[in-house]
C-alpha cells in the first residue's frame, strides 16, 4: 500500500519533470514554427503577437524564389552519402577498437574534429581543385564524411564494449571469423547504437555549412547554405528564415521518427549479462 | 525579400526596355554561351543582381549563376577562392570603403579601365558618381563599378516628435537634449538607437566622428583622441548608454531595424539600405522621417559608401563579366533599382519620370532620396582608417566605443588604449 | 574422435607468466576435469585448447596433428561458457543452428540435428523463444544444446554450473555425466569445485599457478595426492595438516603425543589426515581433543578441535552425539595417513 | 583481453581500422601540414609568403587577446559541458523511463540539435533581445527584471552556455540513451530486490555503468565546445568587449576578417593542440572507466 503510494508519487514527479523539460525544450521550437507563419515585422513585433493571422506567404515565397527542392536533394545526397560513408568505415573501426581495446584509431579519426573548421577551407579548396572536384558531390560527401565518421565510431565504442566477450567467442567457436562475428553478432546487437549513430551523423553533416560554403557550387549547394539567403543587411527576412529553418529541420526529424522503432530498449544484452 | 518588392522590380524591368532598344550598334551577344559566376552579398544590391539575371541572360546569351551569402560568408568564400588563385568567381560584390585597398594590394581586382572604353552607346560612364569612381581607382586601376550608394541616415518618428513637442536636432550637440525630452514624454520608447556591435559600428560612428571635426589620420598619426575625437566618442557612447536600448552593445542592423519597425525606437541611425526593411508591414511608412545626422562643430560629413561590382583577376570570362557589370550599372537598370529602394550612384536618375512617380508615393521616400542626394554631394567614404588594414582599425576603435557604451572605461582611457594600437597599425608595425 | 596432447605449452600475458610450461595428454573419449583455485590457469588452459587463446610457446596436437594455428572451428571443438554466451538476438533454435549454418550444412540437416538435440535436452518447447525469456537452467541447456548439435570432437565446459542454484547444479552435473557416456566425445570440464571434479571426471587435472600438480582418476588424487596442495584441495572438509617428527612407525606431535602411522622415515614432516581417518580411541590414548565446534551433517558429524596450534576437523559417527567442550581421543588409521615433505610439500612414500 | 587474440585475428582487426584511419589521414594530413607550414610564415595578402620562424607563435604568446580567448574558451567549455552532461543524462533517463512515449514526441524532444546552429543563433538574437525579445517579456510576468543577456560582458558567456545547452542537451541525451539501452536490466532488478531506493540505484548502479557512454558524450561535446563558434559568430561576434571571443572566433577574425593567414594558422595550430590535449586526457578517462 505504502509502496503503491510511493510509486504513484514518483510517477507524478516524473510526469511533472517531463512536462517542464518538454516546455523548456519546445518553447524555442514553437517560437520558430510560429514565426514561420508570420510576416517579418510580426516576428520581431513587441509585445510578441500570440494571436495572429497565420500566413503561408513565407512558404510560398520559399517555394517560388528558392530552388528549395533542389537544395534539399543536394543535402540529402551529401548528408546521406556522408552518413553512409561514416557508417561503412566507422562500424568496422569501432568494432576493432572495442575488441582490441586499442583506442588510437578512434582518436585518429577524431582529429578532424579537433581542428577549427576554417583550417581546412583553403587546403581542401586547393586539393579538391587539383582533382577537379570543386562543386562535386564527391567533395562534399568526403568532407562531410570526416564529420560523420568520428561520431559513428565514438557512439559505437561503448555499445560494442557492452557486448560480452563470451558471446563473440562463442561465435568464434561456432566458426565465425572476425568479419562474420561483426556481421552476424556485433551488428545486430549494436543496432540501437547504430541507429543513434546514424541520426547523429546525419544531423551533423546536414547542418554543417562551412565546408559546403567553399566546396559546393551552384548545383550542389545544400539547404543549410541556402538558408543564409534569408539573412543580410537590408534584407533579413525573419519569417522566411524561420520557414526555411522549419523545413530544414524536418528531414532529420522525420528520419528520427522513422528509426525510433529500432531504438526499443532492453532489446538484447540484458539476457546474457549476469 | 518581400514579395512586393520583387514584383516592383519585375515591373521596372519592363519599363527599362525602351532604353536598351536603340543600342543595336553594340554587340551584346559577343560572349553568347559563356557562363559566369557571381558572388553576391545578401542585401538589396545582391537581390538586384538576381532580379535582373533573367533579362540579362536573354539579352546576351550568357548564363549567370549567382551565389548569395551574408557579408562574412561571402568574404570567406571569396578569400578562399582568390587566395587559391582560382577562377570559380568571375564577378563579386565589394565594399571599397572597407576592403578596397586591401584587395587591390592583394591583386584580386582586375583593372576595369580598358573595359570602360568598350561600352554600349547609352551606358553613360560619366554619369556614374565621379567621387565613387575616383575612390574606386587605386594606383591608376579602376577596381570596381559602383552599383548603389548608401549611408547611415537618421530615421525618426514624426508622430512622436510632434507629440513630445521636439524638433529634429539642429546640431549634434542637441542630440542628448532631444533624446532626454523623448525619454520623458515616451518612457516606453528607446529614444535613440544605432550600431553597437564592434565590427559594425564604424559605419555609423564615423559620421559622429567626422561631424565633430575628427580626422582618422593626421600627419601620419591616429587622430582618434583629438579633442574632436574624444567629443565624438563621449557623445556616441553616451547616446547609446543613456538613451539606447539595453544591450545596444550588440546591436547591428538586425536589431535596429526590428526595434524601429516594432515602434520601439524614436530615432534610429541606420543605413539607407534598411528602408524597405523598416517600412515592412507598413506600420512605419507614414510616421517616419529621414534626414542626415545633424552637423557638428566640424560640419556635416555623412558617410556615403557604395557596393561595387568587381571582376576577379583570375576570371577566365572577363569579357562576359564586364557585360554583366555594364548592364547592371546602366542608367536603365539603375533607374529600376531606385524604385526598389536601391539608391543609384547616378545623379540624374531622380529626374526620370518613373522614379519621380515612385518618390511621390510616400513622403518618406522623397526624404530618403533627398538625404541620399545630400550624402552623395557632401559625403565621405572614409569609414575607419584609410589604410590597407582598415578592417583591423575598425576593431580597435570599435573596442573603444564599446567600452564607453558599457561604462567599462572613460572615453579618455578607452581612446588612449585604442590609439596606441592604431598608431602601431598606421606605422605598419603590426602585420 | 580426438586425443589432445600439449607439449611444453606456455602462456604469458605481457610480463605475467600464467602457464610456465605444461605437458598433458588427453585420451579420446575421455572426460577430463581441470580443477584448481581461481587464478590457477585452468580457464586459460581450456581457452588454449579451444583456440581462443594463442600459446606463447609449445605445441598443441589434436589427434596427433599440430593444431596451434587452427581456429576453434577448424579444431572442431564446442564450448559451453560460464555465462552461456547465448546470442541474445537469436531464438533458441537459431542459437543452436548458428554453428551448423557456419558449416554450410543443409537446412534439413540443421533442422534434424537441432530437433534431436532439443529433444535430448527437453527444450523442444522453447525453440522459438529468445534467451531473455528463459530461466537460468534453461539457458544452460540451450548452451549445451548449441554445443551438442555440432557433433564436435571435443566438448569444452568453462565452469558451466557456477551460475546455477545448488539443486539444479547437482541435477545438471548428473545430466552432463550421462551425456558424456552417451555421446562418447572427448570432454574437458573446468571447475573450481572439487565435488564436481570428483563426481564427473574420468581423470582429474589439478592445477596451481599454471602448473599441473597431479593427473589421475578421482580415486588416485583422493587417495594418493601427489603433494600437500592436491591433498588439501581435493576432499571436503579439507585434509588436516599437522607438523610432526617421524620416528620408527610413528610420528610425534608438537605436544609430545605419538601416533602410529605406516611408511615413516625420520626427521620432520607434515602429517596429513582426512577428517574421516581419525579413529576414536579410548580415553588416555592418542590425541586428546577438546571439541570447539560440532557440526551435525546427518550422515555424520564434524567436530572441530585444536591439535597444538592447528585447528583440526574430524568426522565422527552421528550416534556419538558429541558436545562442545567434551574431550574426545583420536588416533589415525595408520595406512591412511599421509606424510609430506616440510619444504616441498611433496608426498613421502 | 586484448592479448587473447590470435595474430590472424589481430591482422583482420587491424585491417578493419585501416579504411577509417586511412580516410581520415588522407583528408586531414594535408590541411594540418599546410596550416603548420603556414604558421611559420608571413602571408601578405595576394603575395608569396615567406618564412619568419616562430614569430607568429611569439606574437600570440604576447597577445592579451589570445590569453583572453583561452580564458573565455575554457570558461564556456566548462560551463556548457557541465550543464549539457547533467541535463542530457536527466533527459535520457526521462526518455528511458517513458518508453511508451509516442515516437513523434520523443523525436521532437530531441530535435533542438537538428535546427541549424546559425538559425539557433539568429532565433535567440531576437528571443533574447533585451527590448523586444520574448524572454524578458515572459520573465516579466513573474516579476523578474529584464536581463541584458548577450549584451552584458558578465552575462554573455552564461547566456551562450544556456543557448548551447538548449541545443545540445538532446544530443547528449541520445548518446546516453544508447548507453542506457545496452545496460543489463537485471542489474536494476537485482538492485531493486536488494531494496535500494531509486536514487541510490541511479548513483550506485546506473551512473557507474554509464561511465563509458558518458565519456563518449564528454569527448564528442568537448571537441565541439572547445572550438565554440557558430552561435557566437551569429550573435555577438566575440563581444561585448571580447567577453565571448573564444579562441576559434578569434582565429576566424584574424584569418577571414583580417586575412592574416600566417598568424591565424599559428592560432589554429594552438587551438588544435589544446583540443588534442584535452581529448588525450579524456581518453585516459575512458580507459580508466571501462568495465
Amino acid at each position: 500500500m505504502e509502496r503503491d503510494q510511493k510509486s504513484a508519487a514518483a510517477r507524478v514527479l516524473i510526469a511533472v519533470l517531463a512536462i517542464i523539460a518538454a516546455a523548456l525544450i519546445l518553447t524555442p521550437l514553437v517560437w520558430m514554427v510560429l514565426s514561420s507563419f508570420k510576416s517579418s515585422d510580426q516576428v520581431t513585433a513587441y509585445p510578441p503577437s500570440l494571436l495572429f493571422r497565420p500566413t503561408l506567404a513565407n512558404y510560398e515565397n520559399l517555394a517560388r524564389t528558392t530552388s528549395f527542392l533542389a537544395y534539399a536533394r543536394n543535402s540529402l545526397i551529401e548528408s546521406g552519402g556522408a552518413t553512409l560513408l561514416g557508417l561503412l568505415l566507422g562500424i568496422p573501426a569501432a568494432y576493432a577498437a572495442s575488441v582490441t581495446r586499442a583506442s588510437w584509431p578512434a582518436l585518429a579519426t577524431l582529429s578532424a574534429r579537433m581542428a577549427p573548421g576554417t583550417l581546412f577551407l583553403v587546403p581542401w579548396y586547393l586539393a579538391f581543385r587539383d582533382f577537379n572536384l570543386i562543386g562535386s558531390y564527391t567533395a562534399l560527401i568526403l568532407t562531410q564524411g570526416v564529420i560523420a565518421l568520428p561520431i559513428v565510431i565514438w557512439v559505437l565504442l561503448p555499445v560494442f564494449d557492452a557486448i560480452p566477450r563470451s558471446v563473440l567467442e562463442a561465435a568464434q567457436v561456432d566458426g565465425c571469423g572476425v568479419l562474420r562475428s561483426l556481421w552476424r553478432i556485433g551488428l545486430p546487437l549494436a543496432r540501437p547504437g547504430i541507429v543513434i549513430a546514424t541520426i547523429l551523423s546525419f544531423v551533423f553533416s546536414w547542418n554543417f555549412f562551412l565546408f559546403a560554403l567553399v566546396l559546393s557550387d551552384h548545383s550542389t549547394k545544400p539547404l543549410v547554405v541556402a538558408a543564409f539567403n534569408f539573412i543580410g543587411e537590408g534584407s533579413t527576412d525573419w519569417g522566411g528564415l524561420m520557414a526555411a529553418a522549419t523545413l530544414i529541420t524536418l528531414p532529420p526529424l522525420v528520419l528520427a521518427i522513422a528509426v525510433q522503432r529500432w531504438l526499443v530498449a532492453g532489446l538484447t544484452l540484458g539476457a546474457v549479462k549476469g | 525579400m518581400p514579395s512586393r518588392l520583387r514584383l516592383t522590380l519585375a515591373a521596372a524591368g519592363i519599363l527599362a526596355m525602351p532604353f536598351t532598344a536603340h543600342a543595336a550598334a553594340f554587340n551584346w551577344q559577343q560572349y553568347k554561351g559563356q557562363t559566369i559566376h557571381v558572388l553576391a552579398d545578401n542585401n538589396p544590391v545582391g537581390h538586384m543582381i538576381e532580379t535582373n539575371r533573367a533579362a540579362f541572360e536573354k539579352k546576351t546569351g550568357i548564363k549567370v549563376e549567382v551565389d548569395m551569402f551574408t557579408e562574412q560568408q561571402m568574404r570567406q568564400r571569396l578569400v578562399t577562392v582568390e587566395d587559391a588563385r582560382s577562377d570559380p568567381v568571375d564577378v563579386f560584390m565589394t565594399l571599397p570603403s572597407r576592403e578596397g585597398l586591401q584587395f587591390a594590394k592583394a591583386g584580386w581586382y582586375a583593372d576595369l579601365t580598358p573595359l570602360t572604353k568598350d561600352v554600349a552607346p547609352d551606358y553613360d560612364f560619366a554619369g556614374l558618381s565621379p567621387a565613387l569612381i575616383a575612390a574606386g581607382t587605386i594606383d591608376g586601376h579602376l577596381t570596381n563599378i559602383p552599383v548603389n550608394i548608401e549611408g547611415p541616415a537618421l530615421y525618426y518618428r514624426r508622430d512622436v516628435f510632434q507629440k513630445c513637442g521636439v524638433a529634429v536636432p539642429k546640431t549634434l550637440g542637441d542630440l542628448p537634449a532631444v533624446a532626454q525630452k523623448l525619454r520623458a514624454c515616451e518612457p516606453a520608447m528607446t529614444p535613440f538607437v544605432s550600431r553597437g556591435l564592434r565590427d559594425a559600428l564604424a559605419y555609423t560612428y564615423s559620421v559622429f566622428f567626422h561631424n565633430m571635426g575628427g580626422q582618422y589620420v593626421v600627419n601620419g598619426k591616429s587622430g582618434l583622441c583629438s579633442s574632436a575625437g574624444l567629443a565624438a566618442l563621449s557623445l556616441y557612447g553616451n547616446m547609446m548608454k543613456e538613451y539606447g536600448p539595453p544591450g545596444s552593445v550588440n546591436y547591428t542592423f538586425y536589431q535596429i531595424s526590428a526595434l524601429y519597425r516594432a515602434g520601439r525606437a524614436a530615432m534610429a541611425f541606420e543605413s539607407t539600405n534598411e528602408l524597405s526593411n523598416m517600412m515592412q508591414g507598413g506600420a512605419r511608412l507614414h510616421d517616419t522621417g529621414i534626414t542626415l545626422l545633424p552637423p557638428g562643430p566640424g560640419g556635416s560629413h555623412p558617410t556615403v559608401i557604395d557596393w561595387g561590382l568587381a571582376i576577379s583577376t583570375y576570371s577566365k570570362h572577363k569579357g562576359a563579366a564586364w557585360l554583366l557589370i555594364q548592364y547592371l550599372s546602366s542608367p536603365a537598370v539603375q533607374a529600376a533599382n531606385q524604385l526598389a529602394g536601391i539608391a543609384a550612384p547616378r545623379a540624374d536618375i531622380a529626374s526620370q519620370p518613373a522614379v519621380k512617380q515612385w518618390l511621390a508615393g510616400a513622403p518618406v521616400r522623397q526624404e530618403w532620396q533627398n538625404t541620399l542626394a545630400e550624402m552623395a554631394k557632401t559625403g565621405t567614404s572614409e569609414v575607419g582608417y584609410p589604410i590597407a588594414q582598415n578592417p583591423l582599425s575598425r576593431q580597435y576603435f570599435g573596442d573603444a566605443v564599446d567600452k564607453v557604451i558599457l561604462g567599462a572605461a572613460t572615453p579618455q582611457a578607452a581612446c588612449a588604449a585604442a590609439d596606441t594600437k592604431l598608431n602601431a597599425l598606421i606605422a605598419g608595425h603590426a602585420e | 574422435m580426438a586425443s589432445i596432447s600439449l607439449r611444453g605449452v606456455e602462456k604469458r600475458f605481457g610480463a605475467v607468466e600464467v602457464i610456465p610450461s605444461l605437458d598433458l595428454d588427453i585420451e579420446d573419449h575421455e572426460f577430463v576435469v581441470f580443477v584448481g583455485p581461481s587464478g590457477c590457469g585452468k580457464s586459460t588452459l581450456l581457452r588454449i585448447i579451444a583456440g581462443l587463446e594463442p600459446v606463447s610457446a609449445g605445441e598443441l596436437r589434436f589427434a596427433g596433428e599440430r593444431a596451434n594455428e587452427k581456429s576453434p572451428a577448424q579444431r572442431n571443438v564446442a564450448m559451453v561458457f560460464q555465462d552461456y554466451a547465448l546470442y541474445p538476438h537469436m531464438t533458441v533454435y537459431q542459437n543452436m543452428a548458428f554453428g551448423l549454418e557456419m558449416r554450410r550444412m543443409t537446412r534439413a540437416e540443421i533442422d534434424e540435428r537441432v530437433r534431436r538435440a532439443a529433444r535430448m535436452l527437453e527444450i523442444e518447447p522453447m525453440l522459438g523463444r529468445h534467451p531473455r525469456a528463459l530461466s537460468g537452467g534453461q539457458r544452460q541447456r540451450v548452451a549445451m544444446g548449441r554445443a551438442m548439435v555440432r557433433d564436435p570432437s571435443v566438448f569444452l565446459f568453462d565452469e558451466p554450473l557456477s551460475n546455477l542454484d545448488a539443486q539444479l547444479r547437482g541435477q545438471v552435473r548428473t545430466e552432463i555425466k550421462a551425456l558424456s557416456q552417451r555421446l562418447r566425445t572427448t570432454m574437458i570440464f573446468v571447475t573450481h569445485d572439487q565435488v564436481e571434479a570428483m563426481t564427473m571426471a574420468d581423470r582429474i587435472v589439478v592445477l596451481q599457478r599454471g602448473v599441473i600438480q597431479q593427473v589421475g582418476t578421482p580415486e588416485e588424487v583422493y587417495e594418493q595426492p601427489a603433494n600437500r596442495f592436491v591433498a588439501g584441495f581435493i576432499g571436503a572438509p579439507a585434509m588436516n595438516f599437522l607438523p610432526v617428527t617421524q620416528e620408527h612407525g610413528a610420528v610425534r606431535l608438537g605436544n609430545g603425543t605419538a601416533l602410529r602411522v605406516d611408511h615413516t622415515r625420520s626427521g620432520p614432516a607434515i602429517l596429513g589426515v582426512r577428517p574421516e581417518h581419525f579413529v576414536a580411541a579410548p580415553p588416555g590414548q592418542g590425541l586428546a581433543a577438546e571439541l570447539l565446534l560440532v557440526e551435525p551433517l546427518g550422515s555424520d558429524t564434524l567436530v572441530h578441535f585444536m591439535a597444538g596450534e592447528v585447528r583440526c576437523i574430524a568426522r565422527v559417527r552421528p550416534e556419538t552425539r558429541p558436545q562442545p567442550g567434551q574431550v574426545l581421543h583420536f588416533t589415525v588409521q595408520p595406512d591412511r595417513a599421509h606424510l609430506f615433505d616440510t619444504e616441498s610439500g611433496a608426498a613421502m612414500r | 583481453m586484448s592479448t587473447s587474440l590470435s595474430s590472424r585475428q589481430r591482422g583482420v582487426l587491424a585491417l578493419l581500422s585501416v579504411p577509417a584511419v586511412g580516410f581520415t589521414v588522407l583528408m586531414v594530413a594535408f590541411p594540418v601540414a599546410y596550416t603548420l607550414w603556414l604558421s611559420f610564415r608571413a602571408t601578405p595578402l595576394g603575395h608569396a609568403s615567406h618564412f619568419i620562424g616562430t614569430a607568429n607563435y611569439a606574437r600570440l604568446l604576447h597577445s592579451a587577446d589570445f590569453w583572453n580567448s583561452i580564458r573565455v574558451s575554457l570558461l564556456l567549455y566548462v560551463l556548457s559541458l557541465a550543464m549539457e552532461l547533467v541535463c542530457g543524462t536527466a533527459l535520457a533517463l526521462l526518455l528511458f523511463r517513458m518508453q511508451r512515449m509516442p515516437a513523434i514526441l520523443r523525436s521532437i524532444l530531441i530535435s533542438p540539435f537538428m535546427v541549424p546552429p546559425v538559425v539557433v543563433g539568429m532565433m535567440f538574437l531576437i528571443i533574447l533581445d533585451p527590448t523586444i525579445g520574448v524572454a524578458n517579456w515572459v520573465l516579466g510576468w513573474f516579476g523578474i527584471a529584464p536581463s541584458a543577456w548577450l549584451a552584458s560582458p558578465m552575462g554573455v558567456i552564461p547566456t551562450i552556455a544556456l543557448i548551447d545547452t538548449w541545443q545540445w542537451t538532446p544530443f547528449v541525451a541520445l548518446i546516453v540513451l544508447g548507453g542506457l539501452q545496452s545496460l543489463p536490466p537485471s542489474v536494476y532488478e537485482a538492485a531493486r530486490i536488494d531494496g535500494a531506493p531509486p536514487h541510490r540505484v541511479f548513483w550506485r548502479i546506473t551512473l557507474p555503468l554509464l561511465r563509458p557512454t558518458l565519456v563518449t558524450a564528454l569527448i564528442l561535446r568537448s571537441v565541439d565546445l572547445l572550438r565554440f563558434f557558430d552561435i557566437i559568430y551569429v550573435t555577438t561576434q566575440g563581444g561585448p568587449l571580447n567577453a565571448s571571443n573564444t579562441l576559434n572566433i578569434f582565429t576566424f577574425h584574424i584569418g577571414f576578417e583580417l586575412f592574416q593567414f600566417g598568424y591565424a594558422s599559428a592560432l589554429a595550430v594552438t587551438l588544435t593542440a589544446l583540443v588534442f590535449g584535452v581529448v588525450l586526457a579524456l581518453n585516459q578517462l575512458r580507459r580508466a572507466v571501462a568495465w
